[in-house]
């Protein structure tokens, strides 16, 4: 069929489709992911075509969706498990930590545990308190998973596949205020021809980096396209995984543009764009002309829906933030 | 008969798809009754069923009082629509309605003693309304305006709690404090206080809800553990969340529980108040499941017609709170038409008070960013906030030249 | 009688000290029986008690099995024992000794089928002991050589757990598992499978074991929670943690719950046999609480006298699982003074065996720290394997120049 | 009396005492607090003295323990609950992130909860797995919580005093293999004279500043020393507090020293670390000779007890950091 349009969100429904098709052991869980397809609809259908017994609606407790999927892992399964929202990953966290980062190495690998948790994440959609989080630091800092995030419907549909066949746990992001944006997506092109844990440089530049992933991708290519307009060039780097973090690709480009802005929704403190920032400049000190410029969520909790677009790092913030690694 | 090996047929998928249990199997369909454990003191008809142990609290009752219940019950359903309606209008960015589950709340709000406290989850506008919240203090965090901002202490009613299962920890908190503070079991009235903990049949799955069973049990803590099992988690039914009955949980943890019509403002009442008494008199913990459904969708983003059928939400509009209520009170010669008038008048004034309010709502102040984070200074949120102002400043600067 | 006003007396503390539930009000202290419902097949005499549900699967033990029970009770025993004083010379970091568990655990392994899964906490020496674990993998564990890095595919035994509560769910989701590979119900004795949880009586208060419960029950999920109540969680007795004896917790998640006595090992065979068939035949979880007592400290960390009194300890070491099994079976001719003997002397080669093990036991390759934190490459893993290893070259080259 | 000698285990429990006798509010809240005194002995005898309803053993639910905290704050009671150890603070997740973390903000400053999370942190006792985490980054990330470590007698004193009077809450962390040294503690002097939250230079020095907290501390000043013998000048800050980050006294020395290490037990991505890299980079660009080194736990699941030592940062690992440091 070539490349059609789609949305992330149908892009990831194809996604978990193909995969559960290929493989009678990927099974779902999740809250109101049945009949309903879940609250963003992502596993619309999927119960209907593959039973009860392979898209589960569970019961009211994360901590309980998490533990029974590793269960379901150790029997051999391969589960996807849906959290309804960023905020509600908290009550799955000890599971996460104590149980699905650390059984290969407690084991020295005789237990794989292929798990992949999606996670709606980010704001912007006008939500109330606990619906906009952006929490990948909890998780990147958790040594035994990877954490990926994809951001947009070509990638949500080859990355989610991946991650079904990866052999590790992975935190799988998904930018949900931009589950409904469109774009290409070849649904004939294999999955196993990416490499989900290595950065796209989606735009090409000569003066400044931005590294960014998930929902700031398109904020940073719209800041790239105004930049242009007043003639300066960036180039933009999308991450896709931020454990492992490509950090090749990250110094590749700093080597050559000299300047680095990091560009994320959580805030800044102990985040994934510090050890963005301190990984860089222990590489690239000699040629980095100025230090690296986080452009982040403000350091607080997340505020009330009708103070978000003024948390949210947007367009203006990051050209703010290329202004001040420009100045050195 | 056949020469095909049935035992070798793959099953589909690779799965036996046999192995689910069927919901109907183990709890009776959401469109059932809650079966003979219920206390039930008003049929859905109307006519007033005798009980033997809360007679004495319904007879208890003034006509004033009783006449109050249905104010409450109609004004907040009148507030509740209205904000139905004003989400559908893109003046709230969220609203999850209660219509269905007035009586639940109206009765078990009035049961509560001024020095009593409820923690709510996200849809008790009726219990809020019972401790004297200003409905705007909801519309204003529906609207995302704050995030909840009032002061609990002043109506003990703590913050609406989103993160299912949060706020029975913390009113089980609040009770062991009640202990502490020699507010139980003195046998003064204006004393001895106790703690409505909000759940609903969902969230009995989740382990918080389960370990404030535990500690409530263990230090026999002054709460009443108060469960709306409107029949549906969003999209699951009560089925997905417990095999047993709700009110069956509570033995294991060693309280009593009991099943009572939440459709039943008189059997809300009365149950709420008999388990208050209890917990305030020292007698430790309950739980009470208030068998009652959820008319509208889950929220203003939900679309029930994916997972329940039309003709359940019709038994239930059989079972209505207000009508049964109204025809008791008619009947009985509580009220009359007249007062039937008046309240249909105060509510229109409500709905229209509160569609003004929201419209007219202040946006909030940016400095909420920021400003209350810490209640001591923090360094980074002031660096931060230094960062925000300069740059926000940068505009003005910008525009002004 | 006195001019002082009693009430104005502020309580010491500003508390009212009598808000504590006696914990002996609401739970039979520690040293009590197990109460009318235990079931129990050997009193601590060593005689028999009929059971009508249960004598017909003890019954069908042979007189092998029959000894068989007891090599395991005794080689457990010494085995636990030496790790003890292994720990004690300090060759092991910690041991969390099993004494007086020895029959709920050896009757409950026992009872498992090959194709079932046991997912033990930490203590589980003696079901580690019937799934065919060598027990020196343990000592391993204890010894920081490795963090317990047994293939449970192999054993039908799964990770020690540490984290209070995470393998009850984890135990539930394999029993999905089997549900989902059609291996319940089938009446196929060598398919049909069923999974143990263990959980100790501190343990139940934990959501994820309530959590577990749920699941299990709305899924009708083939495991059996298996629940030591050796009446102390570290120093915290079981009042502490429920104030309803454990087994009655089943009931109000929609499944039995039974307690049995721990310290017999027939009843624990029989019971766990029972459970386990129901669940292996689809019928769903159960939950058994096997009444013991933890004879030892805690952990080889813990001092015990600090909390509770020897005479506890004395009433129990009565009740001795050994002592009552080795009567009877001496008194019904099962076994004799030479096979007695025997298991001595075999004991004896196996605490030799384990402590010149555990002596000689190699330390760990330093590349465990680093090569099984993932399947696949991990580059920051990788830099630092590369880091490290350049490190520790330098001290080499350091040292050889 | 002057001062005394004492170890951090009983300059806590005494610095619980006064704060229990100041404030019949104070309650202590914890798995076998009671008669056990808690497994390290740290509120010995508490219970003795102030009752049951004042220390109280709590059944065996960490997420109940946080929660009841929490309403018992609500309450008006000032709770310092006890968490066994570091690996056991995860079921409490979701209570420290969900509401401990956000009542206040959430309530616009109606709602104040004043309750201070004890946990002894760290390795290097030689335990099973889950006993020797470091796991700071996880709450430095969530803003809303304050952060602390004590790392010697005097301050374990005085810091665990002020964290119950602050109305915040604070996580409060003990090093766990140091609670047993000993230092000159002064019992009489008020809590209230020092400042929880600003940085402490315990040696100063002129080539390279060493920034750390709990138990690091004694490792970078015995390093700091074995440096000397080198010709090398250390100066050796206790960040005391990591949220908020005195990062003032931070760069105030890296302007000095151009040079900066940072040692932590825990993994060095996404964390304090690389906050703290990122922070003083952007300060200092000018001033800094050096990338800022993080000396850290590996990037792996803390490894069983027999690979401890080659875990665990150590005085030569250290030396080594500085030497990376000096080399530029
Ligand atoms: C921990 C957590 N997980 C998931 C959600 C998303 N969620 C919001 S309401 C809801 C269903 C709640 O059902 P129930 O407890 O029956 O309450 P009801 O909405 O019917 O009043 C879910 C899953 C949440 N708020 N918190
Ligand atoms: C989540 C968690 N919290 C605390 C601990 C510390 N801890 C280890 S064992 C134990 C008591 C367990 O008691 P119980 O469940 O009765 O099992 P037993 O040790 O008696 O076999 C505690 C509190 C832990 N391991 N996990
Ligand atoms: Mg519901
Ligand atoms: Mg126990």
């Amino acid at each position: 069929m070539a490349t059609q349009k789609s949305t992330i969100a149908k892009a990831l429904n194809a996604g978990l489709r193909k995969a559960m098709e290929n493989d009678p052991k990927v099974i779902l869980q999740g809250e109101d992911i049945g009949k309903l397809g879940g609250v963003f609809r992502i596993t619309e259908h999927l119960q209907k075509d593959f039973g009860e017994d392979r898209v589960i609606d569970t019961p009211l407790a994360e901590s309980g969706i998490m533990g029974t999927a590793i269960g379901l892992a150790l029997r051999g399964y391969r589960p996807v498990v849906e959290i309804q929202f960023d905020g509600f990953v908290y009550p799955a966290f000890d599971q996460i930590v104590s149980q699905l980062s650390k059984l290969h190495s407690r084991s020295r690998g005789a237990i794989k545990v292929p798990v992949v948790v999606r996670i709606p994440m980010g704001g912007g959609i006008g939500a109330v308190e606990h619906h906009s989080e952006s929490n990948e630091a909890y998780f990147a800092h958790t040594l035994g998973l990877r954490v990926v995030f994809c951001s947009n419907p070509e990638d949500a549909y080859w990355m989610i596949q991946q991650a079904i066949e990866c052999d590790d746990p992975v935190i799988f992001y998904e930018p949900k205020r931009r589950y409904h944006e469109k774009g290409e997506v070849d649904f004939d092109a294999p999955a196993a021809s990416r490499d989900l844990f290595s950065a796209h440089v989606v735009r090409e530049g000569t003066d400044v980096t931005v590294a960014c992933w998930g929902p700031m991708v398109k904020v940073c290519l719209d800041a790239a396209a105004a930049a242009e307009a007043e003639g300066r060039s960036l180039e933009v780097i999308d991450l896709r995984s931020i454990s492992p973090l490509d950090i090749e690709a990250i110094t590749r480009s700093v080597e050559k543009t000299g300047r680095l802005v990091v560009a994320q929704e959580a805030p800044s403190f102990v985040s994934v764009g510090s050890e963005i920032a301190a990984m860089v400049t222990e590489r690239c000190f000699y040629s980095l002309e100025a230090p690296v410029i986080r452009v982040a969520g403000w350091n607080t909790p997340y505020p009330a829906s009708k103070l978000e677009e003024l948390y949210l790092p947007d367009l203006d913030r990051v050209l703010d933030g290329v202004d001040r690694a420009l100045a050195y | 008969m056949s020469d095909i090996d049935v035992a070798a047929t793959p099953p589909v998928g690779g799965m036996d798809h046999h192995v689910s249990v069927d919901p109907a199997a183990v709890e009776p369909r959401a469109a059932a009754d809650g079966g003979p454990d219920m206390v039930q003191l008003l049929t859905p008809e109307g006519e007033r069923i005798p009980h033997a142990e809360y007679d004495e609290i319904v007879d208890a009752l003034s006509h004033d009082d009783l006449r109050g219940l249905y104010r409450d019950l109609v004004l907040v359903r009148r507030f509740d629509l209205e904000a139905t309606s004003l989400q559908r209008q893109g003046e709230l960015g969220l609203w999850a309605s209660l219509l269905g589950q007035e009586a639940a709340q109206i009765g078990a709000g009035r049961a509560m003693r001024k020095q009593d406290h409820a923690f709510p989850g996200y849809r008790e506008h009726g219990l809020a309304w019972a401790r004297g919240l200003d409905p705007m203090r909801l519309i204003a965090m529906y609207r995302g305006v704050d995030k909840g901002a009032w002061d609990p202490a002043e109506f003990g009613f703590h913050s609406y709690t989103i993160v299912i299962g949060n706020q029975s920890l913390l009113g089980t908190g609040y009770a062991m404090g009640i202990q502490r503070d020699g507010a139980v079991g003195t046998g003064d009235d204006a004393r001895d206080a106790a703690v409505i903990a909000c759940m609903g049949d969902g969230a009995t799955a989740q382990g918080d809800n389960n370990e404030a069973f535990v500690f409530a049990g263990v230090y026999n803590s002054p709460v009443v553990f108060f469960c709306q099992n409107n029949q549906w988690a969003i999209s699951e039914p009560n089925a997905r969340q417990t095999r047993a009955p709700i009110y069956k949980r509570a033995d294991g943890f060693g309280f009593p529980g009991i099943r009572v019509d939440g459709n039943d403002v008189l059997a809300s009442y009365a149950v709420t108040t008999a388990m208050l008494d209890r917990a305030r008199s020292g007698d430790g913990p309950s739980l009470i499941e208030a068998f009652t459904y959820r008319m509208a969708a889950h929220t203003t983003s939900d679309d029930p017609t994916k997972y329940r059928i039309s003709a359940e939400v019709e038994i239930w509009k059989l079972r209505d709170p207000i009508a049964r209520y109204k025809r008791w009170l008619a009947h009985e010669g509580i009220a009359d038409a007249e007062f039937f008038d008046a309240i249909e008048q105060e509510a229109d004034e409500l709905g229209e008070h509160v569609r003004a309010a929201t419209v007219g709502m202040a946006d909030p102040e940016v400095g909420d960013i920021f400003d209350q984070v810490y209640v001591e200074p923090h360094q980074q949120v002031a660096d931060d906030k230094a960062t925000f102002t300069a740059y926000q400043a940068s505009f003005e600067t910008a525009e002004g030249a």
